[in-house]
């Protein structure tokens, strides 16, 4: 869990001192010991892979689909995916078109932006693997600039298409906070100086 | 109250050579904001007016020129419709009309009648798209969501007879490939009355609505003669008093059976250019209505094509009326020569201009879509306004990918603009 | 129940009910469940008004009122990004502050007649009221620590609308003041329940004070400051994880203050119900008051289905224009009805 | 478009340009040399062609030269609104340099920007011939030249995973 990177407090003389220790460290541990809970593993879970906030990125064709989307018919706030516009407080890049050289940088800044947790929906077969625009000199697949969770073939992909993609990711974060869970059980954080008696 | 605004004559060399003060800030409004689609705008703004716009685009190019060279004649429909994915029939029809000028071929009547339905549908479609991006932009998701309610019937219809939901390719040089269904007329009714008294709530909700109106009113302000000399394109265009309308000037594809009238106004503010969008819409649903009434019989794909049909594609065309891509279809050359095709597409005119030299493949295709004529918007109209004013222009000049659109000629503020010495 | 209380030293009495009121009624966890129901509303009934349905699978058999929840969660777990351009201290402790200014007014606005609190009771109007004008000081330098353009010109917005309507707002707490000529809300809410409620006899004041809670919580129209259109978030662009949690939830929290002080001041607080002792005197006309602030609630946070967002300029003007003289017309009308009364 | 109106448009341009008329897409081919341009757009401009379509280039690689097109029609004049006009210039591919059009048409501003980084044609008198659709990568390959060869299999494509950032 990423806390606040308080600085490092340091002891503040004989008299009257006290020792507050490294506050990062001791911050970092707790983190540690409450995420390896069961129970707060669950919560977490079903924290992330219910709200699901998109940056506001329109990469190309396939924004009318994602539009039409989050529009009444295949209204996607039920999923919790509200796109909220700011990569600093959403956990998905939706890429949903071709990926135009210029394009791909304004995407790998976005994912950057964003806070740790994030995942990456690729939309449209033009960033799958080339789609009607494969040879182009101008285009560039989803792998090349950013580690994707989750392919929607089709071009453009229907809303059904998007909403399965949702849920299929809702199953995928559910598997790497099991996979995080058993290895936090399994004493795999000790390495780190992590107690766990 | 209209905000007066006085419009200077001005040249792009002194908007380029614009003196900044100290206090201007220079906004990256970039793809990734939600004020902008697949552009940075790059606004240099004083206190809250904006000085100077530059737009930066091309962030969606993928080169279809280039790729069109390399493929066959066949091939470059699917990619002319992506650049203007919202309005893809109008796309599909302007390329397939010049390549049927250079060929010589002329469609039979009933496929010009399926032409000009599919055509308007989808510039329904592309008002109510272009009507949802401006109600986001002027911070009201009720708008947009209920503009994009109101597509999906339209998107239906077109479904039932092409089976996709945008990209159709339903046009193919010599015809069409799919018949009307059988209960395409009467679902087409239900469309339209189900969106005529919709626009009533428009009405109510938005077009009236006080803030629509104090924030669009005199807002962008684009003089006839502005936009004649900025070349900007369809409804902008009409929105600021100019009557041109290529379905009238240079009619195609049946459009001279049908009579309707183009709606213009005056004030060319982004105000009067979301009331002529809807007016737009009404012409398409009278003009549809005509259509589905005087629909001919016959024969949907050209004579002599049909004629050099195996008696396999004869006998899927007899059943079941559609057309299936036959070998003589994909083995298109068309003679030595060059072909110019303009279409009134929702979002205005797109020019394809195409040169063959025999081959199997075009020699040179060039598209301008409406967006990219309605450039000029951003650097002479946006200055001088307020940051505010950015996404309401921007927005009701229904821009779409990978180009850009703006309207009008107003000149920055005299105050900002120290005359190049 | 009630001898319990008779065990404790008389002394502790209202310190003890100064800790309830902060903490469990008016205060805290009150506070947090409402802020759990206002924002499902709020998304639920504009969806309503888009023909959706708006969050519903996070707990379907609800209705999805645990969506909130799931958010708060998520934001915990999240990386907090501090921009190394942002200045530290004000960047990270300022959201701190904005909760807490905007949670203690409710401490000071009496929900029954036996409210009796530590502070002196006779300024209970005027106490309220100066915690929520400090909020927007916060918010300003909040927008300029996060050295970033759009948190900038939204900390710039936050000052211009903060100046033009704070006026029209003291000008209609003063005319609810000459209307009623006591400070202490709980003589106020005594001479309602005599006469008519606040909003029949000086209904342009109370029209005054909606008008600036809207623009004080950005509400509807006047959602300027965090423009999501033209300026990405206002300025609250450069929060991620947590933070960026309390300070979403601040305008709900302001909002909840002021509909409270609303209801205690034009809609005769607790007027029906009148009790004495711990249960009637605080309890029963409690949820009475609290009732009638969550309906005002629900119709201000109803307004963001309805209304693009003005202009900043637009809004400017109107709130030295007509919200002013509105304003104005209050403090006659008022200082006319205080004769009648 | 009837055969006196040609006639009275071609008188009016002099003998230096060649007119040609393609009846089925209403488009008047009028070729001029590089020294005329700008006196024939003038004229066709107060003539009644008042806004720019499309600039666009043919490039003739066999014959060594790139034939420059500019696409008018006319919003104001309704009687010749209904077509288009070619003018066409051509220029040595070794040094493609013509006139820039843009103090005649304010239209093919941003046009003759486009073809400018496509083709690698000065438009000299243009304002600002900044890049406008390609990333700086690509500036100066001048991509839609017949001799820029697209990758034609896929392998070598997908070889190093598309285009490199």
């Amino acid at each position: 869990m990423g806390l606040v990177l308080l600085p490092k407090v340091i002891e503040v003389g004989d008299e009257g001192s006290f020792y507050l220790g490294n506050l990062d460290q001791v911050a970092k541990r707790a983190a540690e010991y409450i995420k390896s809970n069961r129970v707060a593993n669950k919560m977490i879970t079903w924290g992330y892979s219910y709200s699901l906030w998109p940056a506001y990125l329109v990469t190309a064709c396939c924004g009318t689909e994602m539009a039409a989307a989050s529009g009444p018919r295949f209204d996607l706030e039920r999923l919790g995916f509200l796109s909220y516009g700011n990569p600093r407080q959403s956990n998905l890049v939706v890429i949903d078109g071709t990926l135009s050289i210029k394009m791909a940088k304004v995407v790998r800044t976005v994912w950057e932006q964003m806070p740790e947790p994030k995942w990456v929906i690729a939309m449209g077969a033009c960033v799958l693997d080339g789609g009607i625009f494969w040879n182009s000199y101008n285009t560039v697949l989803a792998r090349d600039v950013l580690p994707v969770d989750v392919y929607v073939p089709g071009c453009p992909p229907r809303p059904e298409a998007l909403a399965t993609s949702v849920i299929m990711l809702k199953e995928k974060i559910k598997e790497q906070q099991a996979k995080y869970l058993r290895r936090s059980r399994k004493g795999a954080l000790n390495k780190e100086g992590v107690s766990s008696e | 109250m209209t905000q007066e605004i006085k419009t200077i004559p001005f040249t792009y060399e002194a908007l380029s050579q614009l003196k900044m003060s100290e206090g201007v800030l220079e906004l990256q409004i970039g793809p990734a904001h939600a004020g902008s689609g697949h552009m940075r705008i790059v606004a240099w703004v004083e206190g809250d007016t904006v000085v100077k716009v530059d737009p930066d685009i091309g962030f969606v190019h993928r080169g279809v020129e280039k790729l069109s060279e390399d493929r066959i004649y066949i091939k470059a429909i699917p990619m002319v419709e992506r650049p203007s994915l919202v309005d893809t029939v109008n796309a599909n029809l302007g390329y397939v009309m010049a390549l049927e000028r250079l060929l010589g071929i002329e469609p039979p009547p009933r496929a010009q009648y399926i032409r000009v339905i599919t055509a308007e549908i989808s510039r329904i479609m592309s008002h109510l798209y272009g009507i949802a991006i401006y109600g986001i932009f002027m911070g009201s998701s009720t708008v947009f969501m209920w503009a994009m309610a109101d597509r999906e019937p339209f998107i239906d219809l077109l479904q039932e007879l092409t089976g996709a939901r945008i990209t159709y390719s339903h046009i193919i040089p010599g015809g069409v490939r799919w018949d009307l269904p059988k209960d395409f007329a009467e679902n087409a009714e239900i469309a339209l009355k189900y969106l005529e008294n919709r626009t009533k709530d428009y009405e109510k909700v938005w077009i009236n609505n006080p803030v629509v109106v104090a924030r669009s009113m005199g807002v962008g302000k684009l003089s006839a003669e502005g936009a004649i000399r900025l070349g900007v394109v369809g409804p902008n265009l009409r929105a600021s008093g100019v009557k041109y309308d290529i379905r009238k000037e240079e009619p195609y594809a049946a459009y001279e059976e049908f009579d309707f009238e183009v709606p213009t106004f005056k004030e060319g503010d982004s105000y009067s250019r979301l009331l002529q969008r809807v007016e737009e819409i009404k012409q398409s649903i009278h003009i549809i209505r005509q259509a589905l009434k005087r629909l001919p019989d016959g024969k949907i794909i050209y004579e002599d094509y049909y004629k050099r049909m195996s008696p396999l594609m004869k006998k899927i065309y007899d059943e079941k009326g559609r057309v299936k891509f036959t070998l003589m279809l994909t083995s298109l050359s068309p003679p030595k020569g060059e072909a110019v095709s303009r279409v009134e597409g929702g979002r205005g005119e797109m020019f394809y201009y195409l040169v063959s030299d025999g081959g199997k493949a075009p020699y040179r295709f060039r598209v301008v879509t409406p967006s990219f004529r309605n450039l000029p918007f951003f650097t002479h109209v946006m200055p001088g306004h307020k940051l505010a004013d950015i996404p309401v222009i921007y927005g009701r000049i229904d821009y779409f990918p990978p180009r850009p659109i703006d309207d009008g000629l107003f000149e920055p503020d005299p105050r900002y603009l120290v005359a190049p010495s | 129940m009630m001898d319990f209380l008779n065990l404790i030293p008389v002394t502790w009495l209202p310190l003890l009910e100064s800790v309830f009121y902060a903490l469990v009624f008016p205060g805290f966890i009150a506070i947090l469940l409402l802020a759990f129901f206002i924002i499902w509303f709020e998304r639920k009934a504009a969806a309503r008004v888009q023909m959706r349905y708006g969050p519903l699978w996070v707990s379907k058999r609800t209705g999805g009122i645990a969506q909130l929840l799931a958010d708060m969660i998520r934001f915990s777990f999240q990386e907090f990004i501090v921009p190394e351009g942002a200045d530290l201290i004000p960047f990270v402790f300022l959201p701190g502050f904005l909760l807490a200014f905007s949670v203690l007014p409710t401490l000071f606005i009496p929900i029954g007649p036996y409210y009796s609190h530590i502070f002196p009771a006779g300024y209970t109007l005027l106490l309220s009221v100066a915690f929520t004008l400090v909020i927007p000081v916060y918010l300003v330098v909040l927008g300029w620590a996060a050295d970033n353009k759009f948190s900038f010109i939204g900390a710039l917005r936050e000052a211009y609308l903060l100046i033009s309507y704070e006026v029209p707002f003291i000008l209609a707490i003063a005319s609810a003041f000459l209307l009623y000529g006591t400070l202490n809300l709980v003589e106020v809410v005594t001479i309602q329940e005599r006469s008519l409620p606040g909003i029949i006899l000086n209904p342009v004041a109370a029209l005054v004070f909606l008008i600036a809670v809207i623009r004080a919580t950005g509400r509807g129209p006047y959602d300027i400051v965090e423009a999501d259109s033209e300026l990405v978030f206002g300025p609250y662009v450069e929060y991620s994880s947590l933070m960026f949690g309390f300070v979403m939830g601040v305008p709900y929290i302001e909002l909840y203050s002021y509909s409270l002080l609303f209801s205690v001041l034009f809609l005769g607080g607790w007027a029906p119900i009148t009790g004495v002792g711990f249960l009637g005197g605080l309890i029963i006309p409690g949820i009475v008051t609290f009732v009638k602030a969550v309906i005002v609630m629900c119709a201000l946070v109803f307004l963001r289905g309805v209304y693009p967002r003005y202009k900043l300029d637009k809004a400017v003007r109107a709130g030295w224009s007509w919200v002013f003289y509105l304003a104005l017309i209050a403090l006659l009308l008022s200082a006319f009805m205080s004769r009648v009364l | 478009m009837s055969s006196e109106q040609l006639e009275k448009l071609s008188g009016l341009l002099g003998d230096t340009a060649k007119v040609a008329y393609n009846e089925r897409s209403n488009l008047i081919r009028i070729e001029v040399e590089r020294g005329e341009l700008r006196n024939v757009a003038v004229q066709l401009r107060d003539y009644g062609f008042d806004h720019c379509s499309s600039v666009t280039v043919v490039d003739y690689p066999k014959e060594d030269l790139m034939e420059v097109v500019w696409h008018l029609s006319s919003y104001s004049r309704s009687e010749v609104s209904r077509y288009t006009i070619g003018l066409v210039t051509s220029v040595s591919r070794s040094k493609p340099e013509v006139a820039s059009l843009t103090d005649v048409w304010e239209s093919a501003l941003f046009l003759e920007r486009e073809t400018h980084e496509m083709f690698g044609v000065n438009f000299v008198g243009h304002p600002d011939l900044r890049p406008l659709l390609l990333p700086e990568e690509l500036m100066g390959t001048w991509p839609l030249r017949k001799d820029y060869q697209l990758k034609k299999k896929r392998e070598d494509v997908f070889k190093k995973g598309g285009a490199s950032l």
